[in-house]
């Protein structure tokens, strides 16, 4: 399997645990990522909120790279995945819009090469969740609530799961080992694209989501996206503290986790970098494992 | 030699304001064949009438032309008319001038009057090659069929019964009273449901004129109005209903369990049941899903057969099989109902997984002081009495992304009714419902409603609910009051979605099988939605209740009392007359090659063998006859016959071409 | 003033063309606002903006923070029961508000201005350049500069931005971008 | 040329034969009529029971005799009151469509199209598309027995290339 | 072929002499050399003028509807088309299978007599032969000899591809000019398995369905409806070709059908069996909608 990897900015910066996690899984399981040369941001969020030609050609540029290698596109970042998606789809629906892309981006882009989320990839592509024996460390005793995000799975005509109700990071997890905690708020925007700009719109609906993440008696959040990353786990100290509660709620990037099943070591997937405190809980799962083991 | 008139109407100014009708008139005088051409203000008036009349009798008119509105409007008037005139009435074309012409052509006066006269000119080419065609008679089986033991059914055949004709019920279920049974209390009156429906279901099955056909299938529909030969598939009940006294003791030993439909689910039902106590016949049936003996059957085994040992009567038999038999009626009701929307399409409503989101009907269970809680309202889940109800209306209604454009007329009312029953069982309980609008044109409706707001103190929020999810124990329900325009979410106990009313789910193959036309949705179309609105485009077959369309049970009854005296009136003829326009097959000309057997959707052609003279000897052979009384004048066999030996009468391919011809003629 | 001088077919017509959105099929049932995660921050709902275009008050649906604070999560679009793209509309409105200066919220439009200007000369983020040049732009000098500190400890921020190799076609793009939209606008 | 009679006109406006059955279309043009909705006074209505009653051999004849264009419309499929009737429309005009672009006819002037009983607006659209369509074309040349001229024409173009 | 014939005669020798069959319907040799013409055999020393050669290419099938009410037992060779054409005849009802003996004759392709009749020095195979994809009788009593190869696999569409090709000026040019060659002389109808009909609707002068003129349009109105009425039932035998004494292309009125019909509802050999409906004579409700 191969594919062109559009990591977008954010992985190289404040999702850098993502791009790691995410080279070391794809690597473990024989999935090769060509890093597009010279890929450019693609806007989100900016670009489309101020031209419409601009948030379609930005994405589209990386896309027709893609396309003249022949690849499809991996994006693990939900933001990045959805505008890319936007201009593959305006693309084909219309060769009108087509012809104008192409102008402004000076190179051919037929819409042959798809953007494809990371997360569809590891799900449908590979189908891990059915090999049962890659796991070196099955994730038994972690119960995780599953947050996709509002960009992953939306709008429905462009997505690969259920826009209400997303299923493929629940498989995914439920095939780690893992007790996915049922929640109402897989979906639910974090308020990330508001949080910089006006905190007191972007701070409560974080809040939220941290707020159903306790109650739901969940150990820690798996996300497939960066900004909700950033969010819920660089501003919950922040959070927390303005309400006098220690949420203690590590996030990870569904590539640490899958990781963490495969044994590899923590500091390989980014897993210390984090500012949620998130290295004692993974490294719990293999130790109870090993007791219940020897006790057996 | 023809002789044709041409009646020219400005229909006051519908046609005469855009249509220079004098100038039709004129134009036909100088047409062949014309011989009398005149233009009036009100064709269809009685002086409009009288002027053909008289036209007939002084020009000695063999055939007549009215240049006005749609046939399908006034063609049976003129034909009378030109009947009375002592014509045969198929000797009348009609040219519409109104819709087709002037209505459309607004301003265009001088194109819409060369077009008007076009009209006229095909429709007098036409009436040339008109024959004198004589309506046929057929006899009539003075019986009729009842699909559906619903409220609809059983009123449209009390209704029969009562005018002195027989009439079957035939039901698919063990049991006639049909959705209205599964009801608690009816709006606006609070009536008990039960209490007024099984009189009337005891009616039914005791009346001398009624037969109840239940647990059996509709399988084939032949035939055509006042002699239908109906293939009905009774299903093995595995209960010899001769010898079954009702007595129950088979449904409490049973130990086979099924999900209660009746009770939406909500508890099981022994394997061998009545679907409710008051069921009618009140002798149950044996569910070989869920039947322990029938399911080990299918793995070698024969365990159980409790039913049987404990029955009294000896009436359980396990070796029934399906009967299939044939009746003749002369007419059918459909009464097959609806059924209800399946809100699990809807993921922000948790795709029907939340215990404690429960639709419009589960709610009916609920409160019925014979469903599983005995009448007390509590929640599914943990069996509590919720403190806080949300409901939700529009649900699959009014929703062409997710579910059915219509609105289902019913929701309003008796969610307001619920509402009601909820405070009135629980008066701590805070009801809260969520609207689009209120619909309540009925009698008492929105009187009704006013009460339940103002006197019940229940909360309508103006907005659709974009999302339920649980929340511990209980459910957040997301909306907006669009009136205060902010988004509001209510912590709730338990949900109550209205779903919409849709058709049954085999609505469609029903309907063909029937042979009755059915929209987009599934709803069975009526002939006219006007008036004709119990009527199907096929003769002898009619509509009533809520297969047609949503409906409530004040609506339904009427309609089903509608059917039924167009039923009986149906019955009261000894003979009917039936539509000359039907399809012919001249036998010299017939190869009898027979394709045209295959296409005819009524079977009305069929090859015969006749005698001939050839070369000096006879000879047998075969050529396709048309049966007139089947034959629904389609002209699918026209085309397909290559030596045009098959020609549609009325339709014919010297008038369709005459038709043709008349109006090229025109171009330069 | 009456409702029919407030009404502005011209902008209404535009919207359309440039949203490809049928506002007239909107029944203003409220599911978009009800779903919004903004909803309450915004001084109208989805369901009120909606109601401006679909009413011809394009110039007041311009005015609103609402279409600067939509995330476009596009919950709106995903559930609505009339098929409207909410969300489209609501990006519409905005594009349309910047071009005609109407910024109902600055800080939203300046931090825009920044990602696109750093995008525009370097081809991606740099993440360091624009909350700077965000704080100083909106005033707020120490906002998120707390986390750079431990962030550089996490080895989370590259402070050597990247370079770009094709950095005039990137120009270009905007460039060409912006002269598209400039052509739809006038095709008024 | 003097005696060809379809010479090209400025102010061409052509006719155009339509083809209604009467349960879906015939009905759909009522109500377009009740409805108001105008559209160009070029079409004529030729009611027949069902459009499979239509024989496509009235379909040249029509061309023949100099028809502009033909639209054959009925119920949509699943809709005929015959219950099966526009099936069998359906595969003949099919066929048909191609034989008659096959022989020259252009595309566009022979049309078959669904057009229910509440498709008033519909009947409206299409009838108003074709005709525009068909103005275009200008009138039918192809197949008619009144024009003979065409052929010379042909010719005389392949002598001066 | 000599040995073929050999085998012919001695088969309908012995059918005669042994009662089983009165008449055997075969071909004689004509006047010229590239005349071969059909030829009822009604005794044993006849069956010497019974041949088999390049020129055999008439169809044999549609003289048994002249015996339909006859009480002579009648015996017919017939090759792939013919074979063909008897299943279109049972199908259209206008003779019964078991009435008939049918002797199949693998055929190794018949040539063109029109061709040969101009005088062309190596005269090629007819095209309908060149195409044929069922030179095998495909329903037979007994057959002698053993099957050939067919020359074909699929059916060739070039011909009617390059008229599609055309502009739709160019095809109404193309396809006047060829109709106003015709004379209505019905020849092509007449020779046609297809065109069976005891009353064909342009012998049917009331019928008003067309005018005795004789020009292009009317002449076209021929071609078209015979076109379709043989739409999804002609064998491809290409009789109606070679005995058009105009010339005028007529398989490829009737192959351009075919191929239609083919791709719009499945492809469909006519003759093959009886028991099928025509394509005309059905429809599936997932029909290709293009009528929206």
């Amino acid at each position: 399997m191969e594919y062109a990897y559009y990591p977008g900015c954010s992985l190289d910066s404040t999702g850098i645990e993502f791009n790691l996690s995410t080279k070391a899984v794809a690597k473990a399981f024989g999935i090769q990522l060509v890093e597009i040369p010279d890929w450019n941001c693609c806007g989100a969020s900016a670009a489309h909120s101020t031209s419409h030609w601009l948030g379609l050609s930005l994405p589209a540029r990386n896309l027709a790279i893609a396309e003249a290698a022949g690849l499809d596109v991996a994006i693990p970042c939900a933001a990045c995945y959805a505008r890319s998606k936007r201009a593959e789809v305006e693309v084909c629906k219309s060769e009108e819009t087509r012809a104008k892309i192409e102008e402004i981006i000076g190179r051919p882009y037929k819409g042959e090469s798809k953007a494809r989320a990371l997360l569809d990839i590891f799900h449908r592509d590979l189908g891990v969740y059915t090999d049962k024996n890659a796991l070196k460390k099955p994730l038994a005793g972690l119960k995780v609530v599953t947050y996709y995000g509002c960009l992953m799975v939306r709008p429905v005509d462009t997505g690969f799961d259920d826009p209400e109700d997303p299923i493929s990071l629940d498989e995914i997890m439920t095939a780690l080992g893992a007790e996915v905690v049922p929640w109402g708020f897989k979906t639910e925007c974090c308020g990330a694209s508001l949080t910089a700009c006006r905190p007191e719109v972007g701070f409560p609906m974080t809040e939220k989501i941290l707020d159903a993440a306790k109650k739901s008696g969940a150990d820690c959040i798996v996300t497939a996206c960066p900004m909700c990353m950033a969010n819920l786990d660089m501003r919950q100290d922040q959070i927390g503290k303005a309400k006098n509660v220690h949420y203690d709620l590590p996030v990870y990037y569904f590539t640490e986790l899958l990781g963490v099943a495969l044994n590899m070591n923590n500091k390989e997937l980014g897993i210390p970098r984090h500012f949620v405190p998130a290295e004692a809980l993974v490294n719990k799962i293999g130790q109870a494992k090993t007791t219940e083991g020897g006790e057996a | 030699m023809e002789r044709v008139g041409v009646f020219v109407c400005h229909c006051g100014s519908n046609i005469g304001s855009v249509v220079d009708c004098a100038k039709v008139a004129e134009e036909l005088r100088n047409y062949p064949n014309v011989v009398h051409s005149v233009d009036y203000k009100y064709m269809c008036s009685e002086p409009g009438q009288n002027l053909i009349k008289e036209a007939v009798k002084e020009h000695n008119l063999n055939r007549v032309v009215v240049c006005s509105c749609s046939p399908r409007m006034h063609e049976n008037t003129f034909r009378a008319c030109v009947a009375q005139a002592g014509l045969n009435p198929y000797m009348f074309e009609m040219a519409n001038i109104r819709e087709h012409c002037s209505w459309v052509h607004a301003g265009h006066n001088e194109e819409a009057t060369a077009k008007a006269i076009d009209l006229a000119k095909m429709a007098v080419a036409k009436v040339c090659k008109n024959k004198e065609l004589k309506k046929g008679h057929s006899p009539v089986t003075k019986r009729a069929l009842v699909v559906g033991g619903g409220i609809a059914g059983i009123q449209a055949a009390l209704d029969i019964a009562n005018n002195g004709y027989q009439v079957d019920i035939l039901e698919r279920t063990p049991s006639i009273g049909g959705k209205m049974a599964q009801i608690d209390k009816t709006f606006p009156t609070i009536d008990c449901s039960a209490c007024i429906l099984t009189p009337r279901m005891v009616e039914a099955s005791s009346h001398p004129n009624i037969k109840l056909i239940t647990f059996a299938e509709l399988e084939k529909v032949e035939g055509y109005v006042g002699n239908f030969d109906v293939t009905i598939r009774s299903k093995a009940r595995s209960v010899d209903m001769s010898k079954c006294t009702g007595c129950g003791t088979c449904m409490t030993k049973c130990p086979g369990k099924a999900d209660d439909e009746f009770n939406m689910n909500l508890q099981k039902r022994p394997a061998i049941y009545t679907p409710f106590p008051q069921a009618i016949p009140n002798k149950p049936v044996i569910d070989r899903e869920s039947c322990l003996k029938f399911k080990s059957r299918k793995d070698g085994k024969d365990v159980c057969g409790i039913c049987a040992k404990v029955c009294p009567a000896g009436a359980i038999d396990y070796e029934q099989e399906d009967e299939i038999f044939v009746e003749h009626y002369g007419a059918i009701v459909m009464a097959t109902g609806y059924d209800q929307f399946d809100h699990s399409v809807y993921g922000e409503y948790g795709y029907g997984k939340y215990p404690d989101v429960i639709s419009g009907l589960h709610f009916e269970r609920l409160v019925n002081a014979s469903g599983p809680t005995m009448g007390h309202i509590v929640r599914p889940s943990d069996h509590k009495e919720p403190k806080t109800v949300v409901m939700v209306k529009c649900v699959g209604s009014r929703d062409p992304e997710h579910g059915k454009s219509y609105c289902s007329r019913t929701c309003c009312m008796y969610s307001a009714k619920q509402a009601t029953l909820i405070r009135d069982h629980c008066p701590d309980t805070k009801v809260y419902i969520f609207y689009m609008d209120v619909r309540t044109p009925g009698k008492g409706y929105d009187e009704f409603y006013n009460r339940t707001r103002e006197e019940y103190g229940v909360e309508y929020i103006r907005g659709r609910v974009s999302k339920i999810y649980q929340d511990g124990e209980q459910l957040i329900v997301k909306g907006e009051d669009s009136l205060l325009g902010r988004p509001v979410e209510i912590l709730a106990d338990m949900v109550i979605l209205a779903d919409a009313m849709i058709p049954q789910n085999d609505a469609a193959k029903m309907a063909q099988i029937v042979g009755i036309g059915y929209d987009n949705d599934g709803w069975f179309t009526e002939a006219h939605a006007k008036l004709g609105p119990v009527e199907t485009h096929t003769a002898g077959i009619f509509l009533a209740g809520a297969c047609q369309g949503p409906k409530d049970i004040p609506d339904t009854v009427a309609q089903a009392g509608a059917a039924a005296v167009k039923v009986c009136g149906l019955l009261s003829k000894d003979q009917l007359e039936t539509d000359p326009c039907t399809s012919e097959i001249d036998p010299a000309l017939c190869a009898g090659c027979g394709h045209c057997v295959g296409v005819c959707p009524y079977k009305a052609i069929s090859l015969e063998t006749i005698e001939e003279r050839k070369a000096g000897k006879t000879i047998s052979r075969q050529v396709a006859k048309v049966n007139a009384s089947l034959c629904q004048g389609c002209g699918a066999c026209t085309v397909t016959c290559r030596s045009s030996a098959a020609n549609l009468n009325h339709f014919t391919n010297a008038q369709i071409l005459a038709e043709v011809d008349a109006l090229c003629q025109t171009i330069l | 003033m009456t409702l029919q001088e407030m009404q502005n077919q011209e902008l209404r017509d535009e919207l359309f063309l440039r949203s490809q959105v049928d506002v007239t099929k909107c029944y203003q049932c409220g599911k978009c606002t009800a779903g919004c995660p903004v909803a309450e921050h915004m001084d109208y709902g989805p369901r009120q903006v909606m109601r401006m275009a679909q009413m011809g008050l394009v110039e007041e649906a311009m005015k609103t923070k609402a279409i600067w604070l939509c995330a476009t999560c596009e919950t709106c679009s995903t559930r609505c029961p009339k098929g409207v793209e909410v969300a489209k509309v609501m990006e519409t409105l905005r594009i349309m508000a910047k071009e005609r200066g109407y910024i109902a919220e600055k800080n939203i439009d300046k931090f825009n201005n920044i990602y696109n200007t750093i995008v525009k000369s370097l081809g991606r983020m740099y993440e360091p350049g624009l909350i700077v040049s965000r704080n100083v732009a909106t005033g707020h000098l120490f906002q998120d500069t707390s986390y750079g500190i431990p962030y550089l400890a996490k080895q989370k921020l590259n402070l050597v931005p990247h370079k770009p190799k094709n950095s005039e076609e990137i120009k270009s793009i905007f460039a060409k971008a912006a002269a598209m939209d400039e052509a739809e606008r006038g095709n008024r | 040329m003097s005696n060809n009679p379809v010479e090209k006109t400025e102010n061409f406006e052509p006719k155009i034969l339509v083809f209604a059955c009467n349960w879906c279309t015939y009905a759909g043009a009522d109500l377009a009529g009740v409805s108001r909705l105008q559209y160009p006074p070029n079409v004529r209505v030729l009611r027949v029971p069902c459009s499979c009653r239509v024989n496509p051999q009235f379909v040249v004849r029509a061309f023949q005799r100099g028809i502009d264009g033909v639209l054959v419309a009925g119920c949509h499929p699943g809709d005929c009151h015959y219950t099966t009737g526009n099936y069998y429309t359906r595969r003949r005009f099919l066929l048909m469509t191609r034989m008659l672009e096959y022989v020259g006819i252009d595309s566009g002037r022979f049309q078959t199209r669904w057009i229910s009983g509440s498709e008033g607006p519909k009947f409206q659209e299409v009838v108003t598309e074709m005709t525009e369509i068909i103005r275009q074309l200008g009138p039918n040349q192809k197949l008619r027995d009144d024009v003979t001229i065409e052929m010379q024409d042909f010719e005389e173009e392949a002598v001066n290339e | 072929m000599l040995e073929m014939q050999q085998e012919m005669r001695k088969v309908a020798k012995e059918l005669l002499e042994s009662g089983e069959a009165t008449v055997v319907i075969g071909w004689e040799k004509g006047a010229l050399p590239y005349q071969t013409s059909p030829v009822l055999i009604r005794s044993a020393e006849e069956t010497e003028k019974l041949v088999w050669d390049e020129y055999c290419q008439q169809n044999l099938s549609n003289y048994l509807i002249d015996f339909v009410y006859s009480d002579e037992k009648v015996a017919i060779f017939a090759k792939g088309c013919d074979t063909r054409a008897f299943n279109r005849l049972v199908q259209d009802k206008r003779i019964k299978a078991e009435q008939f003996t049918v002797i199949g004759v693998p055929c190794p392709g018949m040539k063109d007599r029109k061709q040969a009749a101009k005088g062309v020095a190596d005269v090629p195979l007819a095209k309908a032969c060149q195409e044929c994809r069922y030179p095998n009788p495909v329903y037979a009593n007994r057959t002698l000899g053993q099957p050939v190869t067919p020359r074909a696999t699929a059916p060739d569409y070039s011909d009617v591809e390059a008229i599609e090709a055309m502009s739709a000026d160019e095809k109404a040019k193309f396809w006047q000019e060829q109709y106003s060659k015709c004379i209505r002389c019905y020849a092509c109808r007449n020779v046609c398995p297809a065109c069976n009909c005891t009353n064909c609707i342009f012998d049917q002068s009331k019928s008003g369905w067309q005018s005795k003129d004789i020009n292009a349009s009317e002449n076209q109105f021929y071609g078209i409806t015979r076109a379709f009425h043989v739409a999804g039932r002609c064998i491809e035998c290409g009789q109606c070709d070679m005995v058009c004494p105009s010339d005028v292309p007529i398989m490829l009125m009737n192959k351009k059908a075919k191929k239609d019909l083919d791709q719009l509802f499945g492809q469909y050999d006519a003759g093959l069996e009886t028991e099928s409906l025509i394509p005309l004579g059905r429809y599936d409700v997932n029909d290709p909608e293009e009528f929206m």
